[in-house]
Formats: C-alpha cells, structure tokens, sequence
C-alpha cells in the first residue's frame, strides 16, 4: 500500500504547476481574474487558452509524441488533473476532441482521417463536439433516430442531437446515426465525422437552470457526410462508441478532485460564516455534518485511488467507474445543498449580491443538479453496477 | 372526528385554482422573472376581488372575519403556480399582528387597505449579517420631539419594491438581547430611505437591502407595546409559519403532479419511466412527503385557530417538515425529468429555488427546531420561549 | 375539522376502560403480572384472555347484535384500539376470527356455515389462523400451489402454507388453495374453512429473529375438507379474499396508537438516560433526532386521521390505507432502531438485563423488522401506492 | 499509488478463508450459541497454528513483527464468519498496549503467551451506568503493601468467561477527570472477584458483570504509566478501531454476498426479484457503503502503520462510517430476504445484532465523531485529544 507519488511524477507536477503560475490568464490566481460574459468573447478566451495549453505542450499530454503529446502516464494524467482542479483552470473546449475524438481516432481512424484531424485537434484550430443524445435517446442511447440515408459518396443527415456541449462553438461533431433502420437497438448505428459549418447544421442553446449556457440543441436538416467521414464500419458504430469510452482513462477523477476542494472550501466557510459570534463550526450539529461530509468525501477520493490501482494493475478501466460516478455525483449535490443551508437566509442571495466571491456555492449548487444526469444518470449507473458488477439479472426493459 | 377542510373551503379553493390555472399557472412568475409586474398586479386584483385578501381581516374594517383555515385554501393555491408578491407576508404575518397590537387608528387605515386588496406590507428584519437573532437586530431607532429617527441598513427584505409598508425591526433601547426592540410601520415612500436591490436565487421573489439616514417617523407607527417587538413579532410568526406551511403543501402537490405526469409519458427503453420502480418508488416517497406535509399543516392551522395547548410545536414542526420535505422533493423531480429537469425552460428548478427561499426564511431552520423544544418541554434554555 | 370524540364515544371509552381495570390480568396495568413463558401455559393464558373479554361483550364489538357484537361505530372502534394499546392488553389470539372469518361469513357464508362457526369465534371456543403465504408465495399470492382435489364431496388437500400466525393454537383455517391448475394466476382459487385437528395437517413453529414464536409453518398432507367448507364459488376464492381484508375498517390503526405510545416512552427514556449528568436530552444532537421523529410520528398520526375521515365519509376504506401501513411500518423500525442507539453500549443488553423492564425496546426493535414485511412488505406497498393512487404504469413483473 | 493489500496479505487471506469455510462459516458461532464451545476452542487453535495470533506481535516473543496491514485479511475473515471470542480485542488493542507500555516482565509473559494462541484478553471498562467517559470509572483502586486492593464492579465485559485476563480500568487518585485512571492486568482466576453473565443481543459474544471485593493484586501487575491509564488506553484505541473497520468490512461483505444470491434465486411475480429496482439498487447501496466502509479501513490501518498525521481523523471516521454502514445494510438484508429474513434460521439477524453490538462498543458514536472533529481541528474542546 503506497500513497505517494513518485519523484517522476512530483518533477512533473513541478513542472506543469510553474508553467501554470505563468500562463493562466492575468489575474487568474489571485482572483482578480475578469472574464467577459458575453458568450461571443467568452468563446475567444476559451480557444486562447487552449491555444496556450497547445503551445506549452499541455493540451495533450496523453498523446503518443509522434502526434504531439508527451506519452503521460496514467498516474501522470492524475497529476494533472490535480493541478487543473487546484487552479481552477478555465473549461478545456475541446475536451472531446483531445480526450475522446483524437484517441479513437488513432486507434481506429483511416490514415486520412489522422492527418486531416489530428493535429488541428491539438492546436485547437478544431473545435470538436459529440453528437450523441436525443431528445428521446437519453438513458437509452440505442434508441437514436437521427437518420443517415446514402446518396452517392454522401450521407444525407436528418434528426436533432441534444445536450450537446459546445457545440455552438464546435466546427465538427463525432456523431451517432442510425444507417440502417432494419436493425434494431445497437446495430444500425454509424459514426459520422460531422462538419458543424454548413447550411444543414443549426444549434441552439439550452439555457440551464444555473442560468448558464454550456449545452445545445443540434438540428440537422439534410446535412452532408462524406463516405471518408465514417469512423470504422457502416452500421457497427455502436463498437466505435464503446471503443471511444475507453480512452476515458481517468475516470471522473476530475470530479473527485473537485469535490475534495469543494469541501475543503466548505470547512473554511463553516469556519468564517458566525451566528452570535461563534463560528458554525462550533455548533455540534453542523460538526457532526462535516464529519459525516469530511468522512464520505474522503472516501470517495479513497474508492477511486482504489479504482484506479485496478485500472493501473489492469491496463484498462472496468466497471467500477460506475460506483465512483454514482458517489460523486451524489455526494457534490449533498455538499453544495448544505452549502446553501449553512449560509442561512443569505444563501438565496445570487451572482454578485452572494455572501462568497463569484457566486461559487450558489453556482456550484445549481450545476450539481446536472452531474446525476448527465453522463449516464444515477437510476442508469446502478443498474450497471447491480447487473455488471454484482451480477444481478437485468431489468426487463431490455 | 373529521380532519378535512369543509365543503366551503374546498369550493373556494375551486375558484382560486380556477382563477390561476386561467392566468396560466407559473406563467405570472416567468413573466415575473422578466421585470414584467403588470400580469402579476392583475392578477392580485382578480384574487383580492375574488375575496382573498379579505378573509382572515374583522368585518369591522371590511374583512370576512374568518379564520386560518378558511385561508389554507388560497395560500395551497399561490404555492401551486409559485405566485410572486407579499400575500403570505401580508395576510399571514401582518393582519395577525395588526388585529391583535394594532391601534385602532393603525387597524382603520391598514386593514381595511389590506382587504380591499391595494395594499400590501413587508418585513425588514434582517440586517447584513443574516442572523435572524434579537442580537442581529442594530438598526438604531432614537425619539426626538415625539417622532423615531431611524439609521441603519435592512438587508433581504422580500420585495421591497412591491410592497406599500414594511414593518421594522429596529432598536428603541440599546442592548443586543430581545428587549428593546420595537416593530415600526414605515411607508415604502419615506423620505431619507433608500432601495438597492440584491440578487435572490428565487427569481420569483425579489431582495433589496433598504438604508435608513434619520428617516423620521410619528410615534403611532409603533406597532404593539414599545420594546417589546420581539414578543409581538413571535405572535405573527405563529400565524405565518402555519401559513407558510400551507403554501409549501400547494407547491409540493405541484410538484409530485410534475413527476407523476411525466413519469406517465416520457418513455426510455420502450417503456413509460414511471413503471421502473426506481422512479415510481421514488415517486411514491415524494407523495408521502408532500401528505405527511399537508396533515402537519392542516393541523397546525387548526392549532393555531382553536389556540391549542400544542400550536407552537404543531406550528414549529409542520414548518420544518415542509421546508425540508419541499427541498427534498423539488429536488427529486429535477432528477426524475432527467436532462429536461435541468433546463431553464421548465418549472422544476423554480420550485427548487423557491424551497430554498424558504428554507431559512423569517427564522432559521436551527431556531425553529429549539422553538419546537422548548414548547415540548425538552429544553431548558429560553431562547425560544413564545410570549402567548 | 374537528379532532374531538363525542360524549357517546368518550362514554364508551370510559365504559371500556372502567372494564379493563377491573378485567386484566392481576398485576398487568402495575408492571408486576408474570406471564408464563411456557408455550402451553402462554396458550391458556391467552385463550383466557379471549374468554374474558367474550364475558364482558368486548370480543366483537363491531359485530351485529343478532351475533353477539355491539354494532359499534368505526370511532368506537378505533377508541377500542386506543385503549387496548395504553394499556398494552394481552395479544387477541382469535384476530384472524373475529376481524376477518366472521364478517366474510356473515356477508357471503352460507346459513350452515353462520351457525356452525359464528358463534364459537365470539366465545374463543375456536381459534382461527390465515392460511394465505406459502414458501414460494409471499409478496405474489397469486402464485400459491396448495392443491385441493375433489374426490366426492371432499377435498384432498396438499401443500405447505408458512407465516401463519397462532397456527399451533388454532382448531380452524381459513385456506386458500389452488383448485384449477389450468387457471393462471388469480382465477381458480378456492376458500376452505379447514379443520386444523385432523391427521393431515401439521403445524411446526417459525422462531422469529426475536427468540419468540408467533408463526408456524402448515404442512397439508391429504388434508380433507369438505365441500359444506368451501366459502363462495369453486375457483373464485380470490373475491373472498379481496372481501375478507376490506373487513380490516380500521387499518393499522392498533400500530399508529402502538407507534404514538412508543415515542412517548422514548421521550420518557431520553429524559431518564443520563451522560455525564446530563439528561440524554439536552445533547442537541438527541433532541434535533427527537423533533424529527415526534415530527413524523405526528404526522403518521394525523394521515392516519386523515384517511380515517375519508373512511367515514365513504364509508369504506381506500387504497390510502397501504399509505399508512409504509410510513407507520418504517417509522416504527426507524424509531426502535433509535432507541437502541441512544441507550449507548447497554442498548445490547437484553432480556432480563435489559436496562428497562421487560427488555422492552430490545424485543420491540427485533420485532419492528417483521413489520416492513408482514401484511405486504414496503416494496408491494410503493407499488400499490404508485399505481393504485398515483396511477403510475404497473410494474412488467404483473 | 498502489492502494491495495499486497500479494502475500491476499494469500494469507486465502488460508484463513479456506479455513473457516471448512468450519462452516457461521456455524462455530451458532454452536457458540448454543452454549457449545468446543468447536470455538479447536477453531482457535487451528487459527494460531496459521500464524493469525502472532502476526502483529514482535519477534523477540514469537511473533512475526508485522502491522495493522497484515492483520487486515484475518479480521475480515473473522467479521465474515461472525467468529465469537476476542481476536480482535487480544491482538488489536491488548497486543498494542503490551508492545508500546508493557514492562519487559509482562511482555515475556503475555506476548509469548498470545503469539502461540494460548491466551486471551478481555477488557473491564464499563461500570454500572454504562458511561465510556472517565467520569464512569469508580472502580476503587488502593495501595497497601506494594500490593493494588480492588473494589467495584465492571459490567459488561465482552466473553469474560472465555478471557484469561482483563485490563481493568480503575481509580488509583480520587476525582472523576482521566487523571488518576491506571490499567491492571487481572486473572480471570484472581480470588474474590466475582462473574455474573448478562445478556447479550448479540449472542454470538457474551457479556458480564465482574465484582471485585478487596482483590489483590501485586503492583507489577498495572501496564504503562501509573494514574496515567487514560492516555495509554488511547493509543490501544487507535489500532482496536482501525482493526474494528476492518473486521465489519468482513461481516459486511458477507452481507452483500447475501443480498446478491437471495435476489438472484428468489423468485416472486414470476422473475428473480433481483430484477426489480427497488431490490437492485438497494443492493447497489449496500455494496457503495461495504466499498466505502473497505476504502476508509484500509487507509485507517495505513495511517497507522505509516504513523500519518492523519491518522486519528482516519481512524475515528473509518469506524463511524463502519459501524453505521453495518448497521444500515444488516437491516437492509433483512428487508431483501423478506419473511425468511425475520426467521432466526437464516443468519442475516446474527448480523444485525453483531453490528448493534460494535455501533457503541468502547466508546459512544458521539464520542468518535468528538474525536474526529477535534483531531481535524474544528474543536475547542480537548474531550478527545489523543496523547500520542
């Protein structure tokens, strides 16, 4: 048993932490950071510093060195991940193309597929999104209707994709059609590299909860894909997906991470926060809640270094993923909710009125909402870690 | 034995929900959400022509002399469609204090205001800081030459912009404990006061914090015996929670409906999500929230009403079991709609957000718990005695 | 609303609770009645009780006059229950007879049937047990394979019931068999009112995690009945089933006031129970823990009253009563389960070291986990709530 | 990183769980109590001669020189079979204690006696009152004639009868503040002390009240410091409940292994109730809190290996979450198991009683979470500090 990190992987942390104290964006660490709401140069600030991170050989660190990466090692990607969570880095925007769309790429891309997307992945020339989702395809993603009928070295595309991030940002999507209607459920299914800048692709934003816009509705009307654009085979596209999942190598590390600063953050506003001039902390009833928060908080960090010494051991992930998921996610809501109670009758009070800088527990609060849905909803990881895992029968439904 | 509303108030719910369901529902609050006040003014002036804002005020000065659970039925109806503005603080709050402490000439003007629906009150109690306690309480009134000279700053007051008169909390004597501490009326218009409006994450109720520079006010705008607010307030805060737990009951039916009829239609693996029992239990849990909640209030509105030996824990619990059991289940039917839940488009989140603007409202949740002790005899500390 | 009973209910109350101070068993309202442990002697104390209270006209009280009952109201009955409850009277052996046997008699028996058993179920002359679950037939009754076969005017009876409570004490059951194997599910089951004293029935006792044995598992081997026992139609004995639990008027009413009087020791306990010369108490955490469950408690309370109105008006009870039976149920677990913790490290100590007399919270938290199963378990109870009330999809399974 | 048992803990827990297969799993315990412990004793002796006594006990005595770690695999493996006796008292809090404040005497004596499974160690804290707090230590301890003179009674003390010695806390200065607390090592043979069994709900370990009446006992007998026995047992504490976590971290797994092959062969409504939600994801919860539970238990025992600053938060949150964990998903295997469950045939009761019995075993809930709160530094208090 060892939790420490090797002195390759602390000279490594070294390095990116430098390098990061010297090209956040100005002001970024002291907070004095400002950047812009409106949507049209929030989207220049995001493309810069993925720029940044390309140009200080960060944007890809996985990446085999013939592509530009550097060949990180997993526990090297953790690092990483640490690091980014630590400064809370801005929003990675093309975070499916280097995570998701490059990796399968390699693995499974025709050669002229690698040199016409690859490197503009890396530098960010190429903003990707993932077309997957629809809006009756949601836990269910076998049961996609976004049709691809052949016409020629064409594709015709008809259908609408939903909770797609980025993608009025994105210039091409990684999408699911179905090529074959006869086939029913997983088969059928094609992977289309899809050129988000023509007349038959329109997104429109969906406004979150939150207020916020990370999330899109994509209409697809008589768009075009070109034969070259399939990713593997016509019809197994569903191999394609899974095969893409896989390069998620990490995990939900960075929502581990994040909430171990979440709660850290917590414990110094129970700390600050005061009622009759003692600080809630001395109150035993909100003691005990962070005990019980420090307590699961710490062991959810514990069960995914659990996991990944599997995944070390096993060279791949497996479906324990799904357990690390479900308790992060559930747990990152917790926190946040009792984030808002113990800040009393002012935790109502939002954006730039809030009692703590930038709206973070509020925000926080509100976002968190999202995190048992998306990515496969809570309801959906504990079917897969009853019937994966413990090998229980499977729901009738399927 | 008959625990139910009767026939009347039932009937009168019936032209409430009529009423609001023709006004579209939560379609006042997002145009409420807009800045757009003029549907929700409408919409009051229907509801107070329909007798709302008269029910629990004497016939003395124009009112129908009934008592909380006559109200029940309205207040269930404004939680269902989330309605903005003061009529729980007004009607729940106010008219309790103002029937009971009011002068005479304070009852002339204000209740009759009051039922005939054009005026509405607030309640500046909080000041930056947050703490609800009698040592929160700074705001510096002084006497001079028979009038109160106020200074100091009111933090949260719920739609100070919408209401006609707020009631303050201000300090007649110096000190941080309970005594000294005095209600004032004071009109939205007086001079030497002014509004700066603050963020509330209930976008359906709106914040400002109000700042007082020797405003000057006539001694009859005390509300009950001088010094003694704290007590007096404690007596309105009976009659709100109650209320305020009658609201939550209506927003919750809501909510539970939500889930139900979505649960019903939206389908996931060739099947309607409602038949898989993760939702459907969860469903159910949210069901008996939402009856426990309502047995809770409706009994505490009988308490209150029938001045039963147990009304303060009746009233402390019902409140605390609401708040709580509101956030829980707003929050669930957020995670039954899945990713649609999760949009601005639909109501889910309002009703998540009106939770927690509730959740520690006018008291928190920790003070109503020690409220509860105390009136059941569990504890020896003071802090939460009710003067009644 | 009105939470008041009237002066000819709370003249009943006093006439019963006048009876009952004068008709317990010696010592039993003062703590100091010593009931025998011995099976057999338990057995006689028990069906004395039913004898006595059959003497003092409180056997059957809602009964008709023409069969010994008072005709009391639904109100009388739930002041009965009270009653009973405050002064935890001794079990009523012959239940199953007289809340559930007789009324169904009397509605659908045939006037063989009312005169031959009637009358014996009010004097406690003959105990009557439920012969309903069997091994593979728990939360689906529909599932039972007890099989009675004609032979003449008999029947032969095969198979095993379990769960079936006082079944060692008892001369009669009411069975359900299974009389036409080609009829699935629901049809085809057949009512007998079956002789327990005949060589073909064996009864062995279940002991329960508590130590104690209330149920007992009936083995049927070449049972007889005959055909002057069957109660409605050959192959419609579900409908009587259905009847016969619709006599049940005042649901779980005995477990409310039973739930009501607990919290009401506990508070009792948590004032006593001393830490460091403090009553258990005036520790915040406890007291937080004591409003939330006199919260619920109440509320449980006030539904039951709730539902109970609606009884009234409806004159028969609604599927609202399952409502009552989840939270009262779980509630009770819940607030057991509490009283051993607050009881610190000598929560464990049991039986005759117990730290309150008669091992009170220990035996009634072993027993609380019979109470989320028996008489449908929570599980059925959500689905009859979601589907019955909420009108919610049926399960696949049904 | 590597946060997993190595290679050799796994196969020693291989020999272990093979053995106690063969035993029968939980059926030396239900022989336990039937009042039959010969099957107890044999098992025992079978376990020493595997090495499992003198794993954690220091070579000069026979033992192996191992830590917290390497004792993991037999705890769990205790915990999974429900193995009455006092393993886990004997090697995870007595062995300690010898180890760091034994005198060279007394650890020639009771180490060597341990590592070859000859003896075992009960300890006597508990007073009638039932309180773990210093207050609740009365047990009279004098001195006269360089001998200890012991009056008082003990009460609950785990499997006395099985015990060949007791640490005893008792008052050696007046007071009722951890001052003046010394441990004493008595023989269960020790003249004028009487045992009395009481009755435990968790028949699997018998409990019992020991009267002392002028016992005497020489002065070498008292382990660590004089008047200083408070802060000893402290230490001792640390290894007892990181050991604990461990052991539940067993009984739990077997749980869950319960859960999983119940819903898989039981069949209602024509599926193997497995397949509903309502049974499945309940399982998912059992199996997130055993993961959890063996996460957090096996950093505590790090954390103590490896002397981490942490190790005290480590340690008390490992056993809060275990103990309630245990307790939630015993009673959760009831419910699965549905009336089967209730019956005293099938051993899902066995487990909730053994996980009633540890949630308060040497010290309160409360007391654990005082301890962890004041070792994170979120108290003023110094209830819980720990003197290492």
């Amino acid at each position: 048993m060892d939790f420490s990190f090797t002195t390759k992987e602390e000279e490594f942390r070294h390095e990116l932490r430098t390098w990061l104290e010297e090209n956040l964006p100005e002001g970024w660490l002291d907070g004095t950071s400002k950047v812009s709401k409106n949507e049209g140069e929030y989207a220049i600030f995001l493309r810069n510093w993925q720029r940044k991170l390309y140009e200080g050989g960060w944007a890809a660190i996985a990446w085999p060195e013939k592509y530009g990466g550097r060949e990180a090692t997993l526990m090297e990607e953790i690092v990483y991940q640490q690091e980014m969570v630590r400064v809370k880095a801005p929003a990675l925007v093309n975070y499916v193309g280097i995570h998701m769309v490059a990796p399968t790429l390699m693995q499974i891309g025709t050669e002229e597929q690698k040199s016409k997307y690859i490197q503009k992945i890396l530098t960010g020339e190429e903003v990707w999104c993932q077309g997957y989702s629809e809006p009756n395809a949601g836990s269910d993603l076998s049961a996609i209707q976004t049709s691809a009928v052949k016409d020629g070295d064409r594709w015709i595309i008809n259908g609408q994709k939903v909770w797609t991030s980025f993608g009025h940002l994105a210039d091409r999507c990684f999408l699911l059609a179905r090529t074959n209607r006869f086939d029913k459920k997983h088969k059928g299914i094609t992977v289309f590299l899809l050129d988000m800048n023509q007349p038959g692709v329109e997104t429109r934003p969906i406004i979150q909860m939150d207020g916020q816009h990370d999330f899109n509705e994509v209409y697809l009307n008589d768009a075009i894909a070109y034969d070259a654009e399939i990713v593997g085979e016509v019809d197994e596209g569903w191999k394609v997906t899974i095969a893409l999942l896989m390069h998620e190598r990490t995990g939900i590390g960075g929502q581990v991470f994040t909430l171990e600063q979440q709660f850290n953050e917590l414990v110094s506003l129970t700390k600050e926060l005061k009622e009759d001039d003692q600080p809630l902390m001395a109150n035993p009833l909100v003691r005990k809640e962070m005990i019980d928060l420090y307590t699961r908080t710490r062991g959810s960090l514990l069960n995914y270094y659990r996991n990944l010494t599997k995944t070390l051991k096993n060279g791949h992930p497996g479906a324990e993923g799904s357990m690390d998921k479900l308790m992060v996610s559930e747990l990152t809501k917790e926190l946040l909710s009792q984030s808002i109670s113990l800040q009393g009758h002012q935790g109502v009070l939002w954006k730039e009125d809030a009692i703590t800088a930038n709206s973070y527990w509020q925000d926080n609060y509100l976002y968190s909402f999202g995190q048992t849905i998306g990515g496969g909803t809570s309801e959906i990881q504990k079917n897969t870690i009853g019937e994966r895992i413990l090998g229980l029968p499977k729901d009738m439904g399927r | 034995m008959d625990f139910s509303l009767n026939q009347e108030q039932e009937m009168f719910r019936g032209y409430v929900r009529k009423y609001l369901d023709d006004a579209g529902q939560t379609k006042t609050a997002r145009e409420f959400i807009k800045g757009e006040t003029e549907s929700l003014q409408s919409l009051l002036t229907g509801m107070a022509e329909l007798g709302c804002t008269s029910i629990n005020i004497s016939e003395n000065y124009g009112g129908m002399g009934l008592g909380p659970l006559d109200l029940i039925p309205v207040l269930e109806e404004t939680g269902r469609s989330l309605l903005p503005g003061l009529y729980l603080e007004t009607n729940a709050l106010v008219v309790p204090l103002l029937e009971k402490f009011g002068t005479e000439e304070q009852k002339e003007r204000y209740l009759s205001e009051i039922s005939n629906g054009t005026k509405s009150f607030s309640l500046a109690w909080l000041e930056p800081g947050g703490s609800y306690n009698p040592s929160g309480i700074n705001l510096v009134v002084k006497e001079e030459n028979n009038h109160l000279i106020l200074n100091g700053v009111k933090s949260l007051v719920p739609d100070a912009e919408l209401a006609d008169h707020y009631i303050v909390l201000g300090r007649t004597s110096t000190g941080n404990s309970k005594e000294g501490i005095s209600l004032i009326i004071i009109d939205r218009t007086a001079t030497n006061m002014s509004i700066q409006s603050q963020k509330n994450i209930d976008e359906t109720r709106r914040l400002a914090e109000l700042t007082f520079t020797n405003v000057e006010i006539p001694m009859n705008q005390i509300l009950g015996p001088l010094h003694h607010g704290w007590e007096t307030l404690q007596e309105g805060l009976l009659s709100f929670n109650a209320a305020l737990s009658a609201v939550i009951v209506g927003s919750m039916e809501k909510v539970v409906e939500m889930a139900v009829e979505y649960a019903k239609i939206r389908e996931q693996f060739g099947q309607p999500i409602g038949r898989f029992q993760a939702i459907k239990h969860r469903i159910v849990d949210m069901k008996m929230d939402l009856e426990t909640a309502r047995s809770l209030a409706y009994y505490a509105n009988w308490a209150l009403e029938s001045n039963a030996e147990d009304r303060v824990q009746a009233i402390s619990c019902a409140r605390l079991f609401a708040t709580d059991a509101f956030t829980r289940i707003s929050s669930d039917n957020i995670q039954i709609h899945g990713g649609i839940g999760f949009t601005e488009e639909i109501d889910c989140h309002l009703f998540v957000k009106r939770a927690r603007f509730y959740e520690n409202y006018l008291g928190s949740t920790e003070h109503y718990y020690n409220q509860a002790a105390t009136a059941l005899g569990w504890s020896n500390k003071d802090e939460a005695i009710i003067s009644v």
